[in-house]
Parts: structure tokens; C-alpha cells; sequence
């Protein structure tokens, strides 16, 4: 989950980390009012979750109040990379004599936390660590043993600093530091960390991810998540992951890989998926109801194939909430199961009574082919229950 | 033979007192793994599916000589669990749950490497040598004694690709999941290079997924193989920037897609298949 | 700086560390006031910062409010190992099934930490320790990676406890070090910490005691040292350390080794030091007049050794504190000042030139024999300054 | 020779900018000590005694070999300044000031034993090996080169003593203060195997004072050594339960007492003086 950043700011404040005066506003009226505090020249920034939003004209300076007006709801009617602005961060505009890149954030391929520290920082930065690699310098992070103060303040003088800033720098580290470990950031970014005319250091934007699975543990003053797609959130809610995709065939999976495998065969069938649905390992019966539910709340799908293995699930208890969906849905699409591993017969036989198309071949693509069967069959025929059988692979012990 | 766990592994099931540990417990007994005890803080002296429970993984190594355990810790608590059982001497740790606390993660694994430890997961189905035993919640049936080694990041996908390896008469020395979170316990390239050592392997089946570059770091050890490996990767059709369910399958800024795996995996030398059964059929063609 | 029982636990309550009930009365009214919100049975615990207070009679259990006012009575008129009672803590009266010893402090001889505890705790604890070492589990704890609660439930568990019961205590042992480390501890000690009938864990008595060095960065409710004697909390307002004796010489010296040497050699010579002084690293004018001063406001004083070495004291700077208490007070007893090091000839020529009687021999003993021979002729010749020269040594470069 | 403090000693100043810092570095420049560079965060790049300030410790190792360091930074900062030298790899730590908190005691301890380092203090003079340099706040004027070595708990009377050996001719080749808190980075005992070892040093004089047992835990080596040691006890008339000055210098419940320590010192073969001035003279003697 990416905090705005406006939230980052916040969560920087608490932990010490200088940021420049600012407000947020939910429109130009309130805009004015935050900017009148502030003094004559201010800067408007679109709050938004996503990067490149400056060149997206997302940031506006203004000099002159009687522009700020006019600006501001110029950006309330922008939409950057698909999200509408409906906040704004109005504040101090801080000219800054030098622009410094410091960000902590985890090397998934190494499992390694790093800190990285570029005394070039600003919106160029990724071409400062494209083209001059040596001036972007590297710290590896063993969360069982951050660094110290000073060996932080000896890494950050290799970016040239000495003195009364390096002593800054070095204290904004240390916080920034204390702040990824107490909330567990998977990102904190800051960039650009600006030197200003009378010395001061000041982190100019905020770039914060959190980890949603530390969520239990931690506090933050908004979930962003809330603003996500409604069946996204309902699939939340049940405890499943869905992804909606654009596709006509619904796809439910005991398991990521599974989903994703059945997904890619029916695209080799010139089919597309409606969705991505995960269990995950905590399938019961009204887990599985639901999750149907959900999939055909989506009126693009024209049926659905279900791929299940029992092995942290108990499938037949799954095949339950199968078979009550069926039977309490008025017309439901045309649906197929394929389930194997623990307790797979008794799986089967409650679907076989259910009336659910059972596939009890190991191979993904024979639920795939029968779920195309039935849904071309349902087309030509009208609307009929499927019922059928397929059963072209039956050596499962 | 068979990789990691193997005859002398004496393991216990750390929160074997829940309901799924308790369950899992007695599919693995009835598959015939060497368990010797479950640990719960707090329910020392009790017993669960005959094995003795003890309140920490000290008293189980001390009593019971344990040298892996296998965890249906809930997700908050098992950072502590897994540094406990380092701590105790474990070699071998199977983290079965999802959701995960990232610096958890991180924090279990700097331990595990500190302690030449084998951490399998969060976030997976766990180990099984058919015919020794297995540590984690794949169903048994799927599985059978044989020649190849899987690693695989998905749980299902591992028991689909055993199922399907037994329609063409093949079994398995070991399946490893490795978990399906962005970062692992054990890198992908390590676990290979056990199977490339075990005499028993006679072929890897790679089974991959989008996000992250394991797969890519894998191949530059399949270059110096000399057994053949055999890969499929899940998440031809997957959007980029979503995450599939595991945490880590995500396509982020470009990077991780099937695309790119498929290339460095075939210009080292592996078979890429399109779909598991195809994998399958490929491995038995190669031996 | 010991804590009080009362504020000991009310230290472990913040800490999540179970204690009984209980309120601080500062008269026999407030104590049965106390008592009434508590039941029938209630125990009276007199506040002194010593041991042994149960042998001395200091604890009343009581088990009819009826006895309660008398017994408050008693206790408040009790005077503990030199301290009067002044506060009483009425709690409830709790019967342990088993009584536990728990404990963390510095074994000053190694450096390390040590984490005791003993399934055999109570009263007899140092018997047990004594006879039955086998009893008494010891676990030492690295200051820079303290035990994490696994390794504690594994240490506990010796003392042949599992289940709730090992986990109710390792809760409470990793509660005990999370204070112990937060607050910077000397010692925090549980004895006994109470099994009751219905399985609850508590702490029934609470022996803390604090680093006063640590101070400036810790915070406790009340700081004892406030009611220690008057001239040693003055010497700790001056900046020095001062003990009160039972001789009539007074001793200052610029260090505690060089103090306590004077003090040894003053009683070969059969006279005894009027106190000890150290006026640590800190010398200046003001320090050393003001020292002087807070000597001999004690009237045994007949006379005053002064002993400095200029090391990282300006001893030219002492000596001007000197002589201008000299100066400034009313037939000043009889002074000798031994001094050597940085700048002594400096320092010499302003103790000469103010009247001051200089010993520039490198023997203590030397400005030893000059005090007491100035003491012994002002008593003979009554009350006359000093002026006198002693010169036996003056080897000294 | 000398011990710890040698001609490849070459030293940086922790808290330079101090006043007393920058005094003291002024004084041990005076006498000759190899000083090469101050450092105090926040003040890199001025100059102080003409040496070049740097902000970190790291800095002066990189450019000017440092291997010994000596602190006048004040006791709420000690701690993490001795941790930074003891990671920049100085070997040689000095930590001049008192009223440190113990808690920060034991860690500094703690890493410099896990790092092999000499930690001295806090609460010390610090060292002087005369002829050579000094690295601690004692009065130069007061030492002399020679063939005593010296450990003391107390800087006035280790001035005392080098001033009493003086006047029966005698020099030191080290005056090691090894602090006078309860705790102290380095044991009396390590630093008496040092003296041993030094071809240059033919006695040692202790300098004990009341309170803990270091002098005792001492005796037990003096047993095995060749060399003689002559020992002086401070606190005769301290009363027991109080601080004399120094927060090592108690006797608490029985323990620490002079009587102890000289009994276990005069069993061990040392020479117990009744004063300093005797332990001067009974060095003499025996040389």
C-alpha cells in the first residue's frame, strides 16, 4: 500500500524528519485558505499514488495569489495515470541550492534491505544511477543489526559532505532509518532531500510504501486500500484475493500458481479469463459460496472453471459451498470443478449430486476444454444447467 | 536418496496445537513421517495426535534429538517461532504460512543464512521426499517415489506437475516449495544445486511464476548442469502491476515477466514448456 | 538511588508486570481508608529503603479492620535500620501456593548482566542460594543482544515448569528485562514473585534501584535522594562528593583514591578525617571556595588537608578559591594545601601570597603531620591564621 | 618497551572541541604524544592544536593509520563514541570521563571484548608510558621513565605514586588507570599478564582502593608471576555501605573490604604497603 504524499509527510514529521510547512486541500477554495498561511509564493501538488506526476503538470508554482485560484482547480479537474485529484498539497515553495536522493527499500532478489544515498538527487535520479553508477552509493541493511549513527554519518560523507550538513544528513538517516524499521516500510523514499540558502535540510516529497500484511500490528492515518475497485475490496473482505480482469470465463484456484496456470490455458484456447481468483489456504464451505458469488457479481462471465487441490483445504467441504451456490442461484452459469488430493471422492460425489461438472483429470486443460464445452453448448442451446461428466483422464489414485 | 529431508530427519510440528496443525500433523504421521514431538508456548505437557507437546523447540531437541520442524505457526508470531528453532539448533525450517510480515521475513532469513539454515517459505506447501515423508500440507496422493526433482514457488501448481509426472510413470526424489512471497528463505540456484549433487535426481522441473528474478538467477547455475531441467512459468496472461495472489507473483516496472525467464532459462539450456502437462512429457522424453 | 517498595511497583505496573493491590497511606486514617477499598484481609508494609524490614517487624498482616488503626499506629511510631517510617503501603493480603525468586543485576566483577531465578524463592532465598546452589539458575545476558522470550521460556523451564504457568513467567521475566534495559537498572528484583491458589502470577515485593548517572535521560517518580542527609545534598548541588565522619579533620581531595589515602594516613597518625570530599575533574574557583565552605560548616572541624593534583584540574584555580575563603571567613580553622602536577608553582605563589600554608612534598603524610601539628599549636596558642611553611620534600619538579 | 601505549601508537582525540578536549590535547602534544587527528561529529574540516578535525573516527583510521583513541566527549555520548571506534578498528580506547551511565558501561564492554580491544576507563586518568606519550589527563611532570609498571583505580594516587618512586629514583615504563567505576573495560589482571610479558618492566605496583574484587581476582595470577608486585590499598577508613567518591569504591554487605584484598594479595606473594610512600620504598628494595 503506497501512502500520498501528504500521509508521508505526516509519518515523516512524527518521526523527527523535516518537511516544509503545507496543507492539504479538497478544493481551490481551501487551497487559498492553506496558502494565505503560508505566504505569497506556495506550490500546488496534486495528490495522486502514482510517480512522473510532475511531468504530468501535477505541480504548479505560484508567485502571485491571484493565480492560486485558477491553478488549483486546474489540477482539481486533472486525472494522473488513471486517478483523479481529489486532494491537494499546498505549501511553502523552498528553492534549494542542492538536491540529495536518500531512500531505504528491500532488494527482493537478495532479501537484503538497502540504503541508498545519491548526492545528486532530484527527478533525474534514475539517470544519475544509469549513467554515473558511482554516485549513487549503497548501504546493505541487516534487519537484525541496523546500522549506528555513526556508521551511518561514515557512509554519507562518502557523498563529499563534511560538518554542521553532514551532521544533518546524518540525523535525518537515523530517523528515516528508525522510521522504516517501526512501521515496517517495504519503501521510504526521499527525494529530493533539499539543502536550502541558509543551510536548513528539508525532505521535499515522500515516497512511503507500508506492508499490508503488517497491518495487525501497525497504525496509519488512512488505508489507501479503501479506494480500491469495489469487488477488489468485497474479495477482501471474504478473505480471497481478485483481480478483475477483461476477459468472459471466471477463474477460482485453490492456489496462485494454479489460477495463473489455468488462466494462461484458456488464452491457449483463444479464451480469455474474466478474473483471477485465490483461495488461498482457508477454503470453507461459505469461503467458496461466496467467492462464486463474487466472481458472477462480474456480468461478462459466461461461466466459470474451478481448479482445486486439497491439501491445506478441505475441498469437500468447498464442494459444499459449490453446490449451494448452484442450487440457490436463479440460472448460474455454467460451472466446472476440477479437484484432487485429500479426500478428492468425497469432494466428487457431493458435486456429482449437486449436479456440478466434476473433471477428475490431473491435467488443467481438460476443466479448461470442458468449460468451453458448456459454455458454447449453453450458447447454442439457451440456458440450460450443465450436468455432464467429463472424464477423459481418470487414472488419479 | 532425496534432497534436505531424508532418513534421519526427526522433526517437530511447531504450533501443532491449532486446528491446522493438528490436522496436518496426522496426515504427515499418516504418511509416514518421522515426527517426534509438537511445541506450542504455553501447552507443555500435553499430547496431539500421540506426540508429545512441549513448550518450547530446546526441550524437543534436548529429548527428542529434532533437527527440522515444520511450522502452522499463525502468521504474527512466526518470526519469533522460526528464530527460536535456528536458535535451538534446527538445520531444517518448512514456514508453511502466508501473510507474512515482510520484515519478518527478512529477519528470518539474515538468521537462517547467519546459521547455514534451510528456511523453505513463508508462503509454502512445504517438502516431501515420496516414500521418506513430508513436512508441509501437500496431499500425499499426488505424489510418488522416482527420479525427479520439482522446485516449484506454487503449492498447487507442484501437486498438478506431480500428478501430471505420474500419468507419464514418473516420480519424484524431492519436491521443494520454495514460497511464493517476493523474498524467500532459500534461493531457487541453492536448492538446484542439491538436486545437481543427488544421485538419485535425474532431472529438475523448475515450476515458476511472474515477479521477481529467481528464475533468471537460477539459469546461470543450469549453464554448468549436466542433468536436464525442465521449467514452466505460470503468468503468460497475467496484468502487469497486479499481484496474482502470492505476494510476490507481480510484474513491477517491467520486470519478472514470463518473457523474460523463458529467455534466460532457455539460453542456459532448459526446456521451457508452454503448459505443466507439456513439462511432463518433455521430462520423460530427456530420460 | 533505591526505590520504595510502593514505587518499585508501581515501576512494574507500568511495565505490564502483575502486582497486587495497593495504596500508599502517610497516616493510620489514610491507611484504613485504604484498607476499605481492599476486603477484610489486608497486609501493612512499612516504606524503607533497607532489607530485613519483615525480620524488624515492618510488615503487619491484618485480619480484622478493627486492628488495623493500631497496627498503622505501631508502624508509623517504627524507626527500620535508621530511617522512621513514613509512608505505609496497604495491600491486599495474597497466599502463595509457591513462592518464586526472580531477578536481574550487574555482576560488577565480570561486567556481565545476570538473570537469577529460583523455583525456591522467598525470605530464604540467600539460604537457598548458600546450601542448595543447584537451586538457583543463572542465566548471564549480553548488554548488546538481550535473551529474546524463546530463549527465556527455555531458561525458566529448568526450575520444572510448563505449560501456562512457564508462560505466565516468561512473560513476566521478558517484562522484568524490557524494564530493566528501558530504565537503565542496577538491580530489579522479584522476591518472591507468588504462584496463588487460582494459577495468577504476581509480584508480591519490588527491589529496584536505579543508576543515579543515568538521571539525565530517566525519569522516576520520585527521587530518593532527596532525603538524604542536608550537606551531602548540597555537596551534590556544589558538584562534589562529600561523606560525613566522626573526626575532626577535615579532608578534601582532587580525587577519591588520593581522599581516602589522606584519610588512612591522618588515622596513623591517630586523628580522625571530619568527612571525605572529592571534588572530581571539575575545579574551579567557585567549586573550591564553596567545597571549603561545606567542610566546615561541620563544627568538628579543627582543621582542613586539602590534597590536588593538576591533572585535569587548574589547581592555580583552586588555590584562588582557597585563599578567598580564607579571606572571607572569620578565623578560618587551620588549612594545609599539598598540591602538585600542571601549573603547581602558579598555584603555590597564590596560596603563599594569600597566607595559606603549602606543602610541596609528594607525601601525604607530610601535609598530614603539618595539619595536626597547626591544629594542635592553635589549641595551645589559641586562635591564630596559619603561615607557616613546610618544606621537608620539595624534591618535586 | 611499554605496554598497550608504544612508539606505533598513533592516537586520535574524540571530543577535540571540547574545552577540555582541546586543552588536554594541547597538554599530551606538550609531552610529546603522537596525536595525528581530533574528531568530533558535526565539526569535520577546523583544525584544533593544530591537528585536523574529522567527523567521524572512521575518517582519521582511513588517512592517518589511527589506532588508539582517547575521549573527552561527555558521558551521555560516550557510549556510541567508543562503539565507533571500536568498528573503525581502533584497538587502544581511553575513555577519560566519569559519572557514565552503567548501562552504557556493559555495552561498551561488552563490544570491546567481542573485538579484542583495550578498553580503558571510563572514570581513568587513562595511560602514560613515560618517554613515549601519553594518552589521559595526568600531569607529565609527575612521571618518569623507567622499569615500574603501574595499575591503578585511582588517578591522584597513581600521580603519587610516580612521584614517590621519583624520589627513590625510580621510573615507570607504563602507568595503566584502569578506572575507578564498578565496572571498567579491562581487569586489573589482563593488564598485570601485560607487565609480565614486558621485557622493560621488572616490578609492578598496584593501586587498589575499597570495593569490588579486582585486587582479589589479581592474586591469583601474582601467584604464578616472576616478577615482584607491590600493592597499596586505599579506604582503610572508609565506613562500609557508602560511595567514596569513586562509584567502585564501596563496601557493600562485607565485600571489598581492604582487609580481603590484602589478604589475598600478600597470599599470592605480593608486598602490601601501609602507604604509599612505603610502597615506593619496598620497590626499591626488591630491585
Amino acid at each position: 500500500m503506497k501512502l500520498l504524499e501528504y500521509q508521508g509527510k505526516n509519518l515523516f514529521a512524527k518521526y523527527g524528519l523535516p518537511v516544509p510547512r503545507g496543507k492539504v486541500a479538497e478544493d481551490p477554495q481551501e487551497a487559498e485558505e492553506a496558502a494565505a498561511q503560508l505566504g505569497e509564493r506556495v506550490v500546488l501538488k496534486a495528490q495522486v499514488p502514482v510517480g512522473g506526476r510532475g511531468k504530468a503538470g501535477g505541480i504548479k508554482y505560484i508567485s502571485h495569489p491571484q493565480q492560486l485560484f485558477a491553478e488549483a482547480e486546474a489540477l482539481f479537474r486533472m486525472d494522473i495515470g488513471g486517478f483523479p485529484v481529489e486532494k491537494i498539497l499546498v505549501e511553502e515553495w523552498l528553492e534549494a541550492v542542492k538536491e540529495i536522493y536518500m531512500g531505504l527499500l528491500v532488494d527482493a532478489d537478495t532479501g537484503d534491505i538497502v540504503f541508498l544515498f545519491s548526492p545528486e538527487g532530484g527527478v533525474n535520479i534514475e539517470a544519475v544511477a544509469a549513467s554515473r553508477p558511482e554516485k549513487v552509493f549503497r548501504l546493505a541493511v541487516d534487519p537484525l543489526a541496523p546500522p549506528p549513527l555513526y556508521r551511518l554519518r561514515a557512509f554519507l560523507r562518502q557523498g563529499g559532505f563534511q560538518g554542521k550538513i553532514l551532521e544533518e544528513l546524518t540525523k535525518i538517516a537515523a530517523r528515516l532509518l528508525q522510521l522504516f524499521f517501526a512501521k515496517e516500510l517495504l519503501i521510504g523514499e526521499i527525494n529530493p532531500l533539499a539543502i536550502l540558502p541558509d543551510q536548513r535540510v528539508l525532505a521535499l516529497d515522500a515516497k512511503v510504501e507500508v506492508d499490508d500484511n503488517a497491518l495487525f500490528r501497525q497504525e496509519f492515518e488512512k488505508k489507501f486500500w479503501e479506494e480500491q475497485d469495489l469487488l477488489e475490496k468485497e474479495a477482501r473482505h471474504i478473505g480471497v484475493t481478485y483481480v478483475k480482469l477483461n476477459g468472459s470465463v471466471g477463474v477460482i484456484g485453490s492456489g496462485a500458481g494454479l489460477a495463473m496456470a489455468t488462466m494462461d490455458m484458456l488464452e491457449e484456447r483463444g479464451y480469455a479469463p474474466a478474473n483471477f481468483l485465490e483461495t488461498g489456504g482457508g477454503i470453507t464451505e461459505d469461503l467458496m459460496y461466496n467467492a462464486l458469488k463474487l466472481v458472477c457479481k462480474n456480468s461478462q462471465v459466461a461461466g466459470v472453471v474451478i481448479n482445486l487441490y486439497g491439501g491445506v483445504n478441505p475441498i469437500e467441504k468447498g464442494a459444499k459451498g459449490i453446490v449451494r451456490f448452484v442450487r440457490e442461484t436463479q440460472s448460474p452459469p455454467p460451472i466446472v470443478v476440477k479437484a484432487l488430493g485429500n479426500k478428492q471422492e468425497e469432494c466428487w460425489e457431493t458435486l456429482r449430486e449437486g449436479g456440478v461438472t466434476v473433471v477428475t483429470s490431473v491435467k488443467t486443460e481438460d476443466a479448461v476444454d470442458s468449460i468451453i464445452k458448456l459454455i458454447n453448448s449453453r450458447k447454442e442451446k439457451g440456458a440450460n444447467l450443465g450436468g455432464e461428466e467429463v472424464n477423459r483422464d481418470e487414472h488419479t489414485a | 536418496m532425496s534432497i534436505l529431508l531424508n532418513h534421519e530427519t526427526r522433526a517437530v510440528v511447531q504450533g501443532i496445537t491449532g486446528r491446522i496443525g493438528s490436522v496436518q500433523t496426522a496426515w504427515m504421521l499418516e504418511y509416514g513421517t518421522k515426527l517426534v514431538a509438537g511445541v506450542t508456548p504455553g501447552r507443555g505437557g500435553e499430547r496431539v495426535q500421540g506426540l508429545p507437546v512441549y513448550d518450547d523447540v530446546y526441550a524437543a531437541v534436548e529429548k527428542h534429538g529434532a533437527n527440522a520442524t515444520v511450522l502452522f505457526v499463525p502468521a504474527p508470531f512466526i518470526r519469533d517461532a522460526v528464530l527460536e528453532a535456528i536458535d535451538a539448533g534446527i538445520k531444517l525450517v518448512v514456514a508453511i504460512p502466508e501473510h507474512v510480515p515482510l520484515h519478518d521475513v527478512l529477519r528470518m532469513k539474515s538468521a537462517a543464512e547467519k546459521n547455514n539454515v534451510w528456511l523453505l517459505g513463508p508462503n509454502t506447501p512445504g517438502i516431501i521426499s515420496p516414500g521418506i515423508g513430508k513436512l508441509g500440507i501437500m496431499p500425499g496422493n499426488m505424489f510418488m517415489r522416482g527420479q525427479v526433482g520439482i522446485i516449484s514457488r506454487s503449492g498447487t501448481l507442484s501437486y498438478e506437475m506431480a500428478g501430471l509426472l505420474k500419468e507419464v510413470g514418473l516420480g519424484q526424489s524431492t519436491m521443494v516449495g520454495v514460497g511464493g512471497d517476493p523474498v524467500v528463505g532459500s534461493r531457487m540456484v541453492k536448492i538446484l544445486q542439491e538436486f545437481e549433487a543427488d544421485p538419485e535426481t535425474e532431472a529438475v522441473i523448475i515450476v515458476g511464476e511472474i515477479g521477481g528474478n529467481a528464475e533468471e538467477e537460477a539459469a546461470a547455475f543450469i549453464r554448468e548442469m549436466k542433468k536436464p531441467v525442465v521449467a514452466y512459468i505460470a503468468g503468460r496472461t497475467a496484468p502487469a502491476g497486479r499481484r496474482m495472489g502470492h505476494a510476490g507473483a507481480i510484474i513491477s516496472k517491467g520486470q519478472g515477466t514470463v518473457e523474460s525467464k523463458i529467455k534466460a532459462l532457455e539460453k542456459a539450456g532448459a526446456m521451457v514448456a508452454f503448459k505443466p502437462s507439456d513439462a511432463a512429457r518433455l521430462t520423460r522424453e530427456c530420460l
